[in-house]
């Protein structure tokens, strides 16, 4: 198709979409409706199993089986890149060299990098009280490492990383996941059942497994994008490309 | 308000489809992917608003004194939002790569499949 | 009065999205989706979703520009040839 | 309760667009300069929303942005307008 | 064991196989690897093989956590989604060794092409599995996600990152489209349990939020099933994936897509307050007729066999689509036992073109002409699988073939002239294909590529010491799936168990029933599965078509048409269609999406 023809096709098929999405949401209950019924139910099964945060509870408990999905999928990226980014036979490894940065971004960067590990911590903690969780914390604590590289340079932040320690803590915790739901399915005959002593209600120890997935979650969420993050900073970085070493040999 | 919250995802993702059917780089268009995702959590959690009510999250709050927002509707754009910054790294990881063996990232240069 | 916030809230996400698609050049579009993922984050908390609004903020204001970036950075750079090579420690020249 | 959700209504009626309308046109430093601007905004307005909500817990968001805007910043300072080891003339954003 | 063991077992088994191997790969050598990954495809095997004998005939349930259907996700399996799944267990060890014999990239990552691929499984086996909207798709996107990552896996080839590329963003983009509709659909009904959303929808009335959430939903499905016009992502990303990949693609994941429409169409929108039956019926028979009919004529102007091989396994979701929608357990069980053959045949084939790719670093028709002479056994293989996709009797695709016409006759007496046609037409082309290749039969053809088309040269071969003989387990394997097939089609046990799980499928009451409430639902009357004369007979028409097809194109092969003729014309149109374009692809998908939306809405 010609670019015109193309745009044609799309905008007469957009018009009738745009139709007929605005006539179904005419049909929708109004905005702000009262009538929850999956929503109200989750709430009385979430404070019956005395986890505070009702969200965490629906991923982590009552909805478990979805996160047990969702976590294949970050591992399976970090697998898809570490496949895909690998080096090629017409490729090279360069070392990153050292950078002039200015004393006050490093001191910065020195400075931010222990506060924001605090602050991915606390969030993975508290994750089944206040808003937070495994995820939210985990892309918190990658952050936070890589830090050192945006205020330092490359060759601090690989200092800090050890990468077969991080993709070894990745596998075991996507693995763990599935080994607590073998845990309930033993225990208390259902896969993913929640078999651990509630705890009282608000409390850093509430919810049963629901802190202890949250922490897997965390830590296969902090090591999955760490390892991530280092095959696109290696791609960026230390590798050259085919045609670059080609003229750049000579 | 009635509809319009609905209305703007559905925007949302027209829009986003509209870059994606003219975009001239792929790493523009990945980048409208993850703007039609944003449709989707758009829709869920304004699917899941409740009047006058507040965060189902009782840290701070005694249970049954306040109406609380459906639950469900965040697990799930939660999810989604785990599953979208997944997909965009892949895509983009396929991307580097494409760039180096076809030297170019414009869709209309890449023919070699055809036919 | 939460209904105004919502209302405001979206108008700004539209406005962003819509911006995001039409800015074409990859490195600009990484901005305006950074703009964008805060925009998202601060509908989702008065949509009254704060968890949702935590990740958003955690994917969209760091983890997606930076890959975004990194993505740039890599294809932007053309085969470096000896001539047009300055002398600032660059790609080609490090290679031993 | 009013007077706090009035504030962030107007934060967002107001400086937000502006600060995307600095982050989508000129050149690279002014977008960098609208994003961080909309970091500090967001930033307020996470600040009053647990006020206008009366939640405390809302707080962890403000929290977040703290800890994650300057790292974003950062990311953007380095590879939008900084040319620290990338010193392609093309590489460089042009003024449009 | 029981179910609810079994069922989270099927998924959670490759899981922590994947897991166990992206540790593995760091220390043990490769052979250790992939033993492993064969224990952990085997191992699922047995899990399934336990499941579908376990619960014969009736719907097996596992609520997830202890909880109940109202507030948690109940896993769900009837002989048929069980079915497919084990299709999916039977294919990946056969995959995970012949990778054996390819060409591994890095030392250091020795695990994880099979662990990706044991996470593809996982995928595909939750989506068959699941009793969940949400959840779907949630096993949709891990499927998704492993399979672009596999798709580009020859990372110096530019043609399979362009493929995956087109395939990702297409899909991703119809995932959120899905997604969109799981949105729209739990605002009506307030549930994602797909058995509680077809009884809170019976208390509305079908509106058009009813048809555009079901258009929406069934987007992604349908550009999983690569039904017309949402196809364009499969030629390109088929003809470039690795083989062992190629194989799980069009073998499986293709027929998820099918089997997803079906179940969600049965179990969510086939009662009051859904899609009218008829609406189903009538959009779904068109849009499987074109998908049959277009996959039949691209197939044929094809000379990359793989691509080659990729439209057929499109024309043939044409022919599942039209079986599926005739919505009776009669057409539920031809697909069943068509798709199930067909999966089998259609890896076969997949891995001969394998062997062909690694002996000669081509796929091309043309190129290849008699160069394959030496190879007498892959040969006869090649042209058995051309045989067996014709719909031969005895294998399964014929047993398919021929009761989805017999349903599809009872209807439209003209439909089994569809199946003949499609089926004829698709086996035709692989055979011209293996005549050429593997007897030199006809004139050898020069080649010219058109500027339209793509030629299967200049591939890189994928194993890992290209050498003169190719490994004898490479014949093996499609050997021994080739006989799995004719298995399907000649032990009426499976096609018996087939047809009662058809019973279960077709029966959306019995599935609320045992969701809900567990009990054990007595199967309803069991549609035929076996052979009939008139059966047997179409099939040996078909196959004597396919026979006549390629001798006559072997044997005359310039094309007969002028250049300016209206149907040579309607091909060049259709042949520059499908572009590689990522935008044109975009396009068509909003073109189906508006065209399903005025055709279900004019229909309710």
């Amino acid at each position: 198709m010609t670019a015109r023809a193309r745009l044609a096709v799309f905008l007469a098929a957009a018009a009738v979409i745009a139709a007929f999405f605005t006539a179904e949401c005419t049909d929708l209950p109004p905005f702000g409706t009262d009538s929850h019924p999956y929503g109200e139910r989750a709430v009385a099964a979430a404070l019956d199993r005395r986890t505070a945060n009702v969200v965490s509870s629906v991923n982590f408990d009552i909805r478990a089986f979805d996160t047990l999905g969702e976590e294949p999928i970050l591992f399976g990226t970090v697998l898809g890149a570490t496949l895909l980014l690998r080096q090629a036979r017409d490729e090279r490894h360069r070392r990153a060299e050292a950078e002039r940065v200015m004393p006050t971004t490093r001191l910065f960067g020195a400075l931010l990098l222990p506060v924001t590990l605090v602050v991915g911590v606390y969030i993975v903690a508290h994750g089944q009280l206040s808003p937070g969780g495994g995820f939210q914390g985990g892309v918190v604590l990658a952050t936070a490492l890589h830090l050192a590289y945006v205020a330092a340079d490359y060759r601090a932040l690989k200092k800090l990383r050890p990468l077969a320690v991080l993709d070894v803590a990745d596998s075991l915790a996507a693995a763990s996941y599935s080994l607590i739901g073998l845990a309930g399915l033993i225990a208390g005959g259902a896969f993913l059942k929640n078999v651990l002593p509630l705890g009282t209600f608000n409390t850093i120890t509430s919810g049963g497994t629901v802190p202890v997935l949250n922490a897997a979650v965390g830590v296969e969420v902090a090591c999955g994008l760490i390892a991530l993050l280092a095959h696109f900073l290696d791609q960026t970085i230390e590798r050259t490309d085919p045609d670059q070493q080609r003229y750049g040999d000579t | 308000m009635g509809t319009w919250v609905f209305l703007a995802a559905g925007w949302v993702l027209l829009i986003a489809l509209y870059g994606l059917v003219t975009s001239r780089n792929l790493i523009h268009a990945i980048g409208c992917l993850a703007v039609a995702q944003s449709s989707t959590y758009l829709l869920l959690l304004a699917v899941g608003y409740r009047r006058e009510a507040t965060a189902p999250v009782y840290s701070d709050l005694t249970p049954g004194t306040r109406p609380v927002v459906d639950p469900v509707v965040q697990a799930l754009a939660l999810t989604d939002v785990v599953v979208g910054a997944t997909v965009t790294a892949l895509l983009l990881a396929l991307t580097i790569q494409l760039r180096k063996r076809h030297h170019t990232v414009d869709p209309q240069a890449l023919i070699g499949l055809k036919g | 009065m939460n209904q105004w916030l919502i209302g405001a809230a979206v108008a700004f996400v539209v406005l962003a999205a819509t911006t995001a698609v039409l800015t074409r050049e990859p490195a600009r579009q990484a901005v305006v989706l950074s703009v964008l993922g805060l925009g998202l984050a601060v509908l989702f908390a008065v949509l009254q979703a704060p968890d949702v609004a935590l990740s958003q903020l955690a994917v969209g204001t760091a983890l997606t520009p930076l890959l975004i970036l990194l993505t740039v950075r890599k294809v932007t750079r053309r085969p470096t040839r000896p001539d047009d090579h300055p002398a600032t420690g660059d790609d080609g020249q490090d290679q031993k | 309760m009013k007077a706090w959700t009035a504030a962030a209504l107007v934060l967002l009626a107001v400086p937000a667009p502006a600060c995307l309308w600095v982050a989508a046109r000129g050149t690279a430093v002014r977008r960098l300069i609208g994003a961080s601007m909309l970091s500090t905004v967001a930033g307020a307005v996470f600040l009053l929303l647990p006020m206008a909500y009366d939640r405390s817990s809302y707080q962890d968001l403000a929290l977040m942005l703290a800890v994650l805007a300057p790292a974003g910043t950062l990311v953007f300072a380095r590879f939008v307008t900084g040319h620290r080891h990338d010193a392609h003339p093309h590489d460089s954003t042009p003024e449009t | 064991m029981t179910e609810a063991a079994l069922l989270p077992l099927a998924v959670a088994v490759p899981l922590l196989g994947a897991a166990l191997l992206a540790v593995a790969g760091r220390i043990l050598p490769r052979t250790g690897c992939d033993i492993l990954a064969t224990g952990c495809a085997g191992a699922e095997v047995v899990c399934l093989v336990l499941l579908w004998t376990h619960n014969s005939g009736r719907l097996a349930t596992a609520d997830l956590g202890g909880w109940p259907a109202r507030l948690g996700i109940v896993l769900a399996a009837d002989p048929i989604g069980a079915g497919l799944a084990l299709l999916v267990a039977v294919l990946v060890p056969v995959v995970v060794y012949s990778w054996r014999f390819f060409e591994e990239p890095t030392g250091e990552h020795a695990g994880a092409f099979p662990a990706l691929i044991l996470l593809f499984e996982a995928g595909m086996a939750g989506f068959a599995l699941t009793g969940d909207l949400f959840n779907a798709f949630v096993f949709f996107e891990l499927m998704g996600a492993a399979a672009y990552a596999l798709t580009g896996y020859r990372i110096e080839d530019p043609r399979p990152l362009h493929g995956a590329i087109t395939f990702g963003i297409v899909t991703s983009f119809a995932a959120y489209c899905s997604l969109l509709g799981i949105g729209l659909l739990y605002a009506r009904t307030g549930e994602l349990n797909l058995a509680r959303l077809g009884q809170q929808l019976a208390s509305h009335h079908t509106d058009l939020l009813t048809a555009g959430a079901f258009v929406l939903i069934a987007t992604a499905l349908l550009v999983k099933a690569a039904a017309v016009p949402f196809h364009f992502w499969l030629p390109d990303a088929h003809a470039v994936a690795p083989t062992p990949v190629c194989m799980l693609m069009s073998g499986a994941m293709v027929e998820l897509g099918v089997y997803g429409i079906a179940r969600i169409y049965w179990t969510v929108f086939s009662g009051p307050g859904g899609i009218p039956h008829q609406a189903f019926h009538t959009t779904f028979t068109a849009l499987g007729l074109l998908t049959a009919l277009l996959g039949a004529l691209m197939c044929w102007q094809q000379r990359h066999l793989k691509r080659l091989l990729a439209f057929s396994t499109i024309s043939h979701v044409g022919l599942f689509l039209i079986a599926v929608a005739l919505l009776t357990p009669d057409g539920a069980t031809g697909t069943a036992v068509y798709v199930a053959a067909h999966g089998l045949v259609k890896a076969a084939l997949f891995a001969l073109t394998g062997v062909l790719l690694d002996r000669y670093g081509s796929v091309d028709e043309h190129g290849l002409h008699g160069k394959a002479r030496d190879l007498r056994t892959v040969g006869v293989l090649f042209v058995v699988g051309a045989l067996a996709l014709a719909g031969m009797p005895p294998f399964g695709t014929g047993l398919g073939k021929a009761l989805s016409e017999d349903a599809a006759g009872r209807w439209q007496p003209w439909l089994p002239a569809v199946f003949v046609g499609a089926s004829a037409v698709t086996g035709a082309a692989v055979l011209r294909a293996g005549l050429r290749i593997f007897w030199g039969a006809g004139p050898a053809l020069r080649s010219r590529p058109d500027e339209d088309e793509t030629t299967g040269e200049g591939e890189e071969p994928e194993i890992r010491s290209p050498q003169r003989t190719p490994p004898r387990a490479m014949t093996i394997v499609p050997a021994v799936l080739l006989g799995l097939a004719v298995l399907v089609g000649s032990l009426p046990a499976i096609a018996a168990a087939l047809a009662r799980g058809a019973a279960v499928f077709t029966d959306p009451a019995g599935y609320t029933a045992a969701v809900l409430t567990h009990p054990s639902t007595p199967p309803g009357p069991m549609p035929a599965g076996d052979w009939t004369a008139t059966g047997v007979l179409l099939g040996l028409l078909s196959t004597s078509i396919a026979a006549a097809l390629a001798t006559a194109a072997v044997r005359k092969p310039s094309p007969t048409l002028p250049a300016h003729h209206p149907a040579a014309r309607l091909v060049r149109a259709l042949r520059r269609s499908h572009s590689g374009h990522l935008g044109d692809y975009l396009a068509w998908l909003a073109l189906g999406v508006a065209a399903l939306c005025i055709a279900i809405a004019a229909q309710t």
